[in-house]
Formats: C-alpha cells, sequence, structure tokens
C-alpha cells in the first residue's frame, strides 16, 4: 500500500511538472519534452493502482496492456510533433528570412 | 527475495544518481552523451541483479535489450556531431 | 521483512532521482542537455516499470523510451539546428527576441 | 525551470504566471487528495481475466488481453501508428543529404554485429509474447531500432530499395489484422471472435505481421518525411 502510493505521488508530481513546464516554457521541443512527462505520470499512476506485493496474488494486466499501447501511441505521436515542430521552424525561418531580405532591398531602393 | 542483490542493485542506483552530476555540469555535448552511456550500462547491472533478487527471469531478456539499444543514442549523436564539425553545406 | 525495507529505499531513491531528473530537465536552458536527461529518464522509467511488477511495459519503455526517443529528439535537434546555426541550443526567447530587433534596427540604421 | 529565469528578467512578478502557478497548485492539491482516496485495486477486471485465460489461446496475461479481450482496441491502435506515418509522409520530404557520409569502419562492424542480433530477437520477442513478456509491440520496438541503426548509418544500398516494399510492410500489420477480424466475422458473426480451435496460430500471425509493421512505422517516423520516390509524383526534385 506503501509502495502504490509512493509511486502514484511520484506520478502526480512528473505530471504536475511537466503541465507547468508546457505553459511556462516556450521552446517547441521542451514543450514535446513536457507532454512525455506528463504522459509518463499518468502511465506510473495507472500502473501503480494495479501493483501488489509478490506473493499478494496475481496483478490486474488490464491497466498493463493500457500503458503498453499508450506509450507505443505516445512515441510515435511524439515523432509526429517532432516532425511539425521542424516544418514550423522552417517555414517560419523562410518567411522570416524573406522579410528581412525585402526589408533590407526596400532600405536600399 | 535476496537481501544482498537488491542492496547490491541500490548502491548501483545511486551511482547513478551521482552520475546525474556529470550530465548537469558536463563541460561539452561528449560528455553528457558518455554519462548517458553509463547509466545504460548501470542499468544493465541493475535489471541483472533485480533478477536475481526478485527471482524473475523475464528481467534478463530486459537488460539485452538494453544492451542493444543502448548503443543507437550515441551512434546518432555521433554521426550528428560529425556533420557539425566535418562543415556539411547548412542551407 | 530485511528486503522489504530495503526494497522500500530503492523505491525512495529511484522515485527522487526520477523526480530531480525530470525538474532539471524541464527547466535546463540547454536543449541538448534536457535532451539526454530525457534518455536517462526513460531508463530510469524501465527500471520504475520492473520495480511495478510489469516487465512487458518494462520492455517497452526499454525499448521506446531509453532507445529510440533519444534519436528521435537528436535527429530532430539536428534538424532545426542546421536552419538556425547561431540561436544554438539556447531556450531563451527574450534574446532571440532582443536579437532580432538589434538586427532590424541596425538594418534600418543601415 | 525556464519561467523562472525569464520572471527575473523581466520583472519580478508575472501576473499570468503567478495565476497559472496558483491554479496548478489547487490542481496538485485537488488530485493529492484524489490519490489518498484511492484503494488500489486495479481496474477489477483481473479476476474476469484469469478466469478467461484458458479460452484466449495464450498464457501471457498481457497478451491475452491486448490481442483477444481488447483487440478491437489494438486494432485500432495499430491503425493510429498508420495514421501518424501518414501524416508525417504528407508533411515533408525525408533530409536526405546530398553527400551523405560513409559510415566508418567501426560503425560497419557495429550495423552488422547489431542489427541482425536485433532482428533475431525482435522476433524472438514476438514469439515469447504468448506465455512471457513480450509481444508485438516490444518486438516491433526492437526491430525498429534494427532499421534506425541502419538509417542512422545511411547505409548506400538503403536508398535505393523502392518504396513499394516500405508500403508494403508498413500496410501487412493493419491488413492481416483487418483480414482477420473479417474472417472472424463471416466464420463466427462477431468481430475478432476468434475461432477456437485457430485462435493460437492466428494470434502468432497477427502478432507477427503487427511486429513487422510497428517496425518499419517506427523507422519512417525516424527517417522523418516520405521517402524519395514517391508513387504520386515521380520523381521531383
Amino acid at each position: 500500500m506503501i509502495t502504490n502510493m509512493l509511486y502514484s505521488l511520484g506520478g502526480l508530481l512528473l505530471f504536475i511538472m511537466g503541465l507547468f513546464a508546457l505553459i511556462a516554457c516556450s521552446h517547441p521541443l521542451r514543450k514535446i519534452l513536457a507532454v512525455n512527462v506528463m504522459a509518463t505520470g499518468v502511465f506510473l499512476i495507472l500502473i501503480a493502482t494495479a501493483y501488489k506485493q509478490a506473493g499478494a496474488g496475481e496483478i490486474d494486466p488490464v491497466p498493463h496492456a493500457m500503458v503498453l499501447t499508450g506509450i507505443v501511441v505516445s512515441v510515435s505521436v511524439t515523432a509526429l510533433a517532432l516532425i511539425l515542430a521542424c516544418r514550423v521552424q522552417e517555414t517560419s525561418n523562410r518567411s522570416l528570412s524573406q522579410q528581412r531580405k525585402n526589408d533590407f532591398t526596400g532600405a536600399g531602393e | 527475495m535476496s537481501y544482498l542483490h537488491i542492496s547490491c542493485a541500490l548502491i548501483i542506483l545511486c551511482s547513478i544518481a551521482a552520475g546525474m552530476i556529470r550530465i548537469l555540469s558536463g563541460p561539452t555535448a561528449a560528455d553528457r552523451m558518455m554519462a548517458a552511456q553509463l547509466f545504460g550500462t548501470c542499468g544493465v547491472a541493475i535489471l541483472l541483479l533485480l533478477a536475481k533478487g526478485m527471482d524473475t527471469i523475464v528481467l534478463l531478456d530486459i537488460a539485452l535489450v538494453f544492451a542493444l539499444l543502448a548503443a543507437l543514442a550515441t551512434i546518432t549523436f555521433v554521426r550528428r556531431a560529425w556533420h557539425e564539425q566535418s562543415g556539411v553545406p547548412r542551407r | 521483512m530485511m528486503s522489504y525495507s530495503i526494497l522500500t529505499v530503492f523505491d525512495i531513491v529511484l522515485i527522487s532521482t526520477l523526480l530531480w531528473l525530470a525538474w532539471k530537465m524541464l527547466r535546463s536552458e540547454d536543449i541538448f542537455k534536457a535532451v539526454v536527461l530525457f534518455i536517462s529518464f526513460g531508463l530510469l522509467m524501465a527500471l520504475a516499470w520492473v520495480r511495478m511488477r510489469a516487465p512487458d511495459v518494462a520492455l517497452a519503455e526499454a525499448a521506446l523510451g531509453a532507445g529510440l526517443t533519444g534519436p528521435l529528439f537528436l535527429s530532430a535537434l539536428r534538424r532545426m539546428e542546421r536552419l538556425h546555426k547561431d540561436e544554438r541550443r539556447v531556450d531563451i526567447d527574450e534574446e532571440r527576441k532582443s536579437d532580432r530587433t538589434l538586427d532590424t534596427k541596425q538594418k534600418e540604421a543601415l | 525551470m525556464t519561467a523562472r529565469s525569464t520572471q527575473n528578467k523581466r520583472k519580478r512578478f508575472d501576473p499570468v504566471l503567478l495565476l497559472v502557478l496558483l491554479l496548478i497548485v489547487f490542481l496538485t492539491g485537488l488530485l493529492v487528495q484524489v490519490i489518498l482516496a484511492t484503494d488500489y485495486l486495479g481496474s477489477g477486471l483481473g479476476d474476469d481475466v484469469a478466469r478467461f485465460q484458458d479460452l484466449s489461446g495464450v498464457e501471457s496475461p498481457v497478451t491475452a488481453v491486448l490481442l483477444n479481450f481488447r483487440g478491437y482496441d489494438t486494432l485500432l491502435e495499430v491503425m493510429v501508428l498508420l495514421m501518424a506515418v501518414v501524416g508525417v509522409w504528407s508533411l515533408t520530404r525525408a533530409p536526405f543529404p546530398k553527400k551523405p557520409i560513409e559510415p566508418g569502419p567501426i560503425q560497419l562492424a557495429v550495423v552488422r554485429l547489431l542489427a541482425p542480433l536485433m532482428v533475431l530477437f525482435s522476433f524472438y520477442l514476438v514469439w515469447q509474447g504468448s506465455h512471457l513478456a513480450g509481444g508485438a509491440f516490444q518486438g516491433g520496438a526492437v526491430l525498429g531500432g534494427a532499421c534506425v541503426l541502419m538509417l542512422v548509418s545511411e547505409l548506400p544500398w538503403l536508398k535505393n530499395i523502392s518504396s513499394r516494399f516500405l508500403r508494403i510492410g508498413l500496410l501487412s500489420g493493419p491488413l492481416v489484422f483487418l483480414g482477420v477480424a473479417i474472417l472472424c466475422i463471416v466464420l463466427q458473426g462477431t468481430l475478432l471472435d476468434y475461432p477456437q480451435e485457430w485462435v493460437g496460430t492466428l494470434l502468432l500471425l497477427i502478432e507477427t505481421a503487427c511486429a513487422v509493421s510497428i517496425g518499419l512505422t517506427l523507422a519512417c517516423l525516424f527517417a522523418g518525411g516520405r521517402p524519395k520516390d514517391d508513387l504520386s509524383g515521380g520523381r521531383k526534385r
């Protein structure tokens, strides 16, 4: 019971930390990291609810299966988000440099 | 459960916690990456000790996955650092 | 009983290291450092799943969290850095903004 | 966090950040209440899973839940992974460098040693999923690791492979899973209600196909864009 509580509280703190970083940080990579930390916190709470000590009986496999699918989905979502962040930076960067060039030529004329 | 194995695992876990200082303060990126690599090796050791201590054979497979895939991050890092040094033309 | 108490110590050390890692990861200014911390975070998470007697989840986390997410982030970082040569790895938007305003001001002065 | 440094730079108290902090402290208090009130019994479905374990065709309870009891869930999840690849491919082209750096001898040796081991181990994990820890996701992840190892080494022959094989491999998991599901409708009348005498074989077939497709999915996500020989637009540059 103590162990379950300990790991659930750890998961809760991870979730809260991730949430705060998600709001407070502005770099896209850091936001993606924060979402990952949040997801890990949720997984930790889910698994901790199912934990039983060795010898105290069978462990409920349903949360394990859910977390397993969750981990795989979160990795693929992370990859998609990373590509999106790259694309956003590419396009915004290009438009910014074009804008600068226009500014510069405009000033030159 | 074996008291000896689990306490050994605990000591290695503490050494991981101490190794974090190298990641946090490492002057170059390579130092940080090497510390992460050390964590992978420590993780293998902890898993092997826990497999003995908690009487779970499956943990040996997890240790094997660790050992197989730990190299991936380093190889990616090396390729990346090499790109930076050798001056590949950037857009 | 002895091994039970040592397992509790193991839990406490593991969780506090995890929380410390997450905290440092989310507040470090160097984004590369954050990525390396994330790799080791995934590694310790696998240990936590092992401790929670979830070997299936631990296997998946060891392969995905500790093995594959690291390269994913590193290659994305490289891809973004290739675009931003001068603003390397620094996660302070204020500096960027001030740089940009400075640049435009200089150009206006030109 | 980084917020603190920005806070110090601007003013002493950023009102918006302070509000966020307050809300988060409030949320933390609420969630701690929830955690303290939890009775840690799991989902309550553990006894049911144990009761029907013999009928599921596998010995590992997690694999039984994933592929048999909640099979529709996993079917949709494989589709979600496919959608992620579709999303990445529709966003951008894979950034192949114009002059790839040839891998050195040490790296080639690492690839030669590790990649076959990873592939072997991934199929071992898929096979092991029926009685111990392991299964399609873990096997697929290790297989994806092998693909990523080859991708990151920029092996020269890798680019000359037609993407048709890649597409077939990516689709194999969802298609096999869907085919079995439809076969079950035809034979038994219900979605994913496996016929009892074939259940072990069918699950192994589904797992192998899914592992291959998950591994390729992860490799595609790592490559970060659609391959060069696009079937839709031909070779444009």
